[in-house]
């Protein structure tokens, strides 16, 4: 099945511009389902970009962002065919994380 | 009828299956997973996170008062088309960035989301974020081991027999 | 008092019409004359909105206010409904327990077709939508129906319009007196007031497009199926347009059919018709 | 003197129970005579499939009032519900024709 991260990871030559959709729930813990009972917070707390063994971008997340989150990002270098490895972990422990080559 | 539902079945398997496979190559998994988290950040900023209003999300965070600055430049709705997805974006002509924050003031947790920004990458981010209701979003930037923020209210309305 | 509010509409309502009935005049035209009605709505449209381009209608809101055509174009970057796309595509192919798939059951794979539904099936006499054929195939082959208001209809549907984006709406009106009427009919439906709000579907995507309901920039019902499924930010997923119809009618507080019942089948019918021309959007995001 | 204050008051009291429970009969029987009616209006406002989400809330609310035993607010939301599907028939058959008016043509 596919992975819960989508990422576009585009090289002008100079810098990457990195764009990144996850799909997840971003409960916050304040809204309540149908039925009055309020969902759980569920949300992801940190999200790594990597690139060439090193972290390029980190992201600490409250229940605030919104569902299926989406964050863009550029950073200087990184070359076309290259790796780009992208995690997350949310409040229960979950996780993943993918790797997408740069283009 | 079940047509108000707002959940999205789809979301939670797909997660769940995601945990699931991370569990089967579990060790696999942790040592290269582990050093990724751990060099990125180290430590969720959990009181950051707790704080009720934006000065004590910033003391938290950075350790020091934010001041306004206009060279902190933050791309918002005037009017949000809804409240659970805002777009917004920042960018700065600061030097140095370190860190770039994104609070609300009305929501019940005011830190929405903080992102660290190592040398060599682009002082500019964009990201979706809910607000409870109209409000001042604050981006605050972290540069030159100053802090510094914008503000800009995004007004809030829901409802109604549209789309 | 609900009652009461409920009278005070009615009065308005009445009031309203009596005006538009003095303005128009009484036109007496009993004929049902399909083309000449698509000519007239899409002249009322553009009309109505001379600064937006035809094929721009199947973008909705989005189409009248620049405030949301901005938040818009930033969604598109990376649009909510990719999730919901891919799904779709590997539920298209992925085999029913017999071996067959969706593939077997629509010409050419299932590609590129959505323009032609819904259509209208002279055997049977009556309309067949989309998701009423892509649940006919599951069911030919030993499957259970899908909800038609939930993820999976609307990932299925949400493949198939992507495939058919851009193609212009190709809608028929067969030679048939029964194909007429179910356009007849759901040209009633779309036009007749109900809900305790009293308000028709017209009420809302013909007199108001472009205006805010509370929050919300109403669409025009000028190319408002082109653009469906949906991922509504208001329901936090994916919408067929099954689900579009019924949460309306709750929304002016008329209990809703079940979906796929005759009522919304004819309407479908009768404004993917008027809608001819106007190229496939879907799947689209909304407020 | 006790034996007269009871010759008195005993049959006074029955007299009072008798007349209370009768009444508490007749308020039943009135809510079931509008429940029945406002029933019956929303079941035609379904046969012209045009009934109000109002009216079906308006009738659980009566149900849940009688159900409490509180007949006089059960009766009277059973005749706003009653109310509520006359209108929604009103309308129904009212936009038979009305609805050509709003027609683009």
């Amino acid at each position: 099945m596919a992975s819960t991260i989508r990422v576009r990871a585009t090289s002008s030559g100079e810098t990457t511009e990195v764009q990144a959709l996850i799909q997840h729930p971003m409960d916050s813990g304040f809204v309540k389902d149908a039925k009055g009972e309020t969902i759980p917070p569920h949300f992801i707390q940190q999200l790594t970009f990597e690139y060439d063994g090193k972290p390029v971008f980190s992201a600490d997340w409250g229940g605030g962002v919104s569902k299926d989150p989406y964050v863009k990002f550029a950073f200087k270098g990184g070359k076309k065919g290259d790796d780009l490895k992208v995690s997350w972990v949310d409040n229960k422990g979950a996780t993943d994380t993918t790797t997408a080559k740069i283009q | 009828m079940t047509t108000t539902g707002n959940e999205f079945p789809a979301t939670r398997r797909l997660i769940l299956q995601g945990a699931g496979a991370v569990a089967l190559v579990g060790l696999g998994n942790l040592p290269f997973l582990a050093p990724v988290l751990a060099a990125a950040n180290d430590k969720y900023p959990e009181e950051a996170f707790k704080a009720k209003n934006e000065a004590d999300a910033i003391k938290a965070l950075y350790g020091k008062a934010a001041e306004a600055s206009d060279k902190v430049k933050m791309d918002a709705p005037e009017i949000a088309e809804n409240g659970a997805v805002v777009p917004v974006a920042v960018t700065t002509t600061l030097a140095d960035v370190t860190s770039i924050s994104f609070l609300v003031h009305e929501n019940p947790v005011v830190l929405v989301a903080s992102y660290k920004i190592p040398a060599g990458t682009v002082p500019s981010v964009a990201n979706r974020i809910k607000m409870a209701k109209t409000s001042n979003i604050i981006v605050v930037v972290e540069a030159g081991g100053k802090v510094y923020s914008a503000t800009k209210e995004v007004k809030v309305t829901v409802g109604g027999c549209g789309g | 008092m609900k009652l009461r509010s409920a009278i005070h509409l009615a009065s308005a309502a009445l009031a309203l019409a009596l005006l538009a009935l003095a303005a128009s005049s009484v036109i007496a035209a009993d004929k049902v004359d399909p083309v000449a009605d698509a000519k007239a709505f899409r002249k009322f449209f553009t009309d109505k909105f001379p600064k937006v381009k035809l094929e721009d209608f199947v973008n909705g809101p989005y189409s009248m206010d620049e405030g949301l055509h901005k938040q818009w174009e930033e969604k598109e970057q990376f649009p909510p409904y990719e999730f919901s796309l891919e799904m779709g595509k590997e539920m298209f192919s992925k085999p029913f327990k017999n071996g067959k798939s969706f593939e077997d059951c629509f010409p050419n794979k299932g590609i590129g077709i959505r323009q032609n539904y819904p259509y209208f099936d002279e055997k049977e006499g009556k309309v067949i939508t989309l998701e009423l054929a892509l649940n006919r195939c599951r069911e030919a082959n030993g499957e259970p129906p899908l909800s038609y208001v939930r993820d999976e209809m609307a990932a299925l549907t949400a493949y198939m319009a992507f495939t058919s984006r851009g193609k212009p709406f190709d809608i028929k009106i067969p030679n048939d007196p029964r194909a007429l009427q179910a356009y007849e009919n759901g040209k009633e439906y779309f036009y007749t007031r109900r809900g305790q709000l009293n308000f028709s579907c017209a009420t809302c995507h013909v007199q108001s497009p472009g205006e805010r309901i509370r929050a919300e920039v109403l669409a025009p019902a000028l190319g408002i199926l082109n653009a469906m499924p949906i991922y509504r930010s208001e329901w936090s997923g994916m919408g067929t347009t099954s689900r579009r119809f019924t949460t309306c009618n709750s929304q002016i507080r008329g209990v809703p059919f079940n979906p796929q019942d005759d009522e919304y089948r004819n309407v479908e019918y009768y404004l993917s018709y008027v809608s001819n021309g106007l190229p496939i959007s879907g799947p689209g995001a909304r407020p | 003197m006790r034996n007269a204050a009871l010759r008195i008051a005993l049959p006074l009291v029955l007299l009072l129970a008798g007349a209370t429970s009768a009444l508490a009969e007749g308020a039943e029987a009135d809510f079931k005579a509008a429940y029945a009616a406002a029933e019956a209006a929303n079941k035609q406002a379904g046969s012209l499939r045009n009934q109000w989400t109002t009216t079906a809330a308006t009738l659980a609310a009566a149900k849940k009032a009688a159900d409490a035993g509180e007949f006089d607010k059960a009766t009277a939301s059973a005749r706003e519900a009653e109310a509520l599907a006359k209108a929604s028939i009103f309308q129904a058959t009212s936009e038979k024709e009305r609805w050509k008016d709003m027609e683009i043509r």
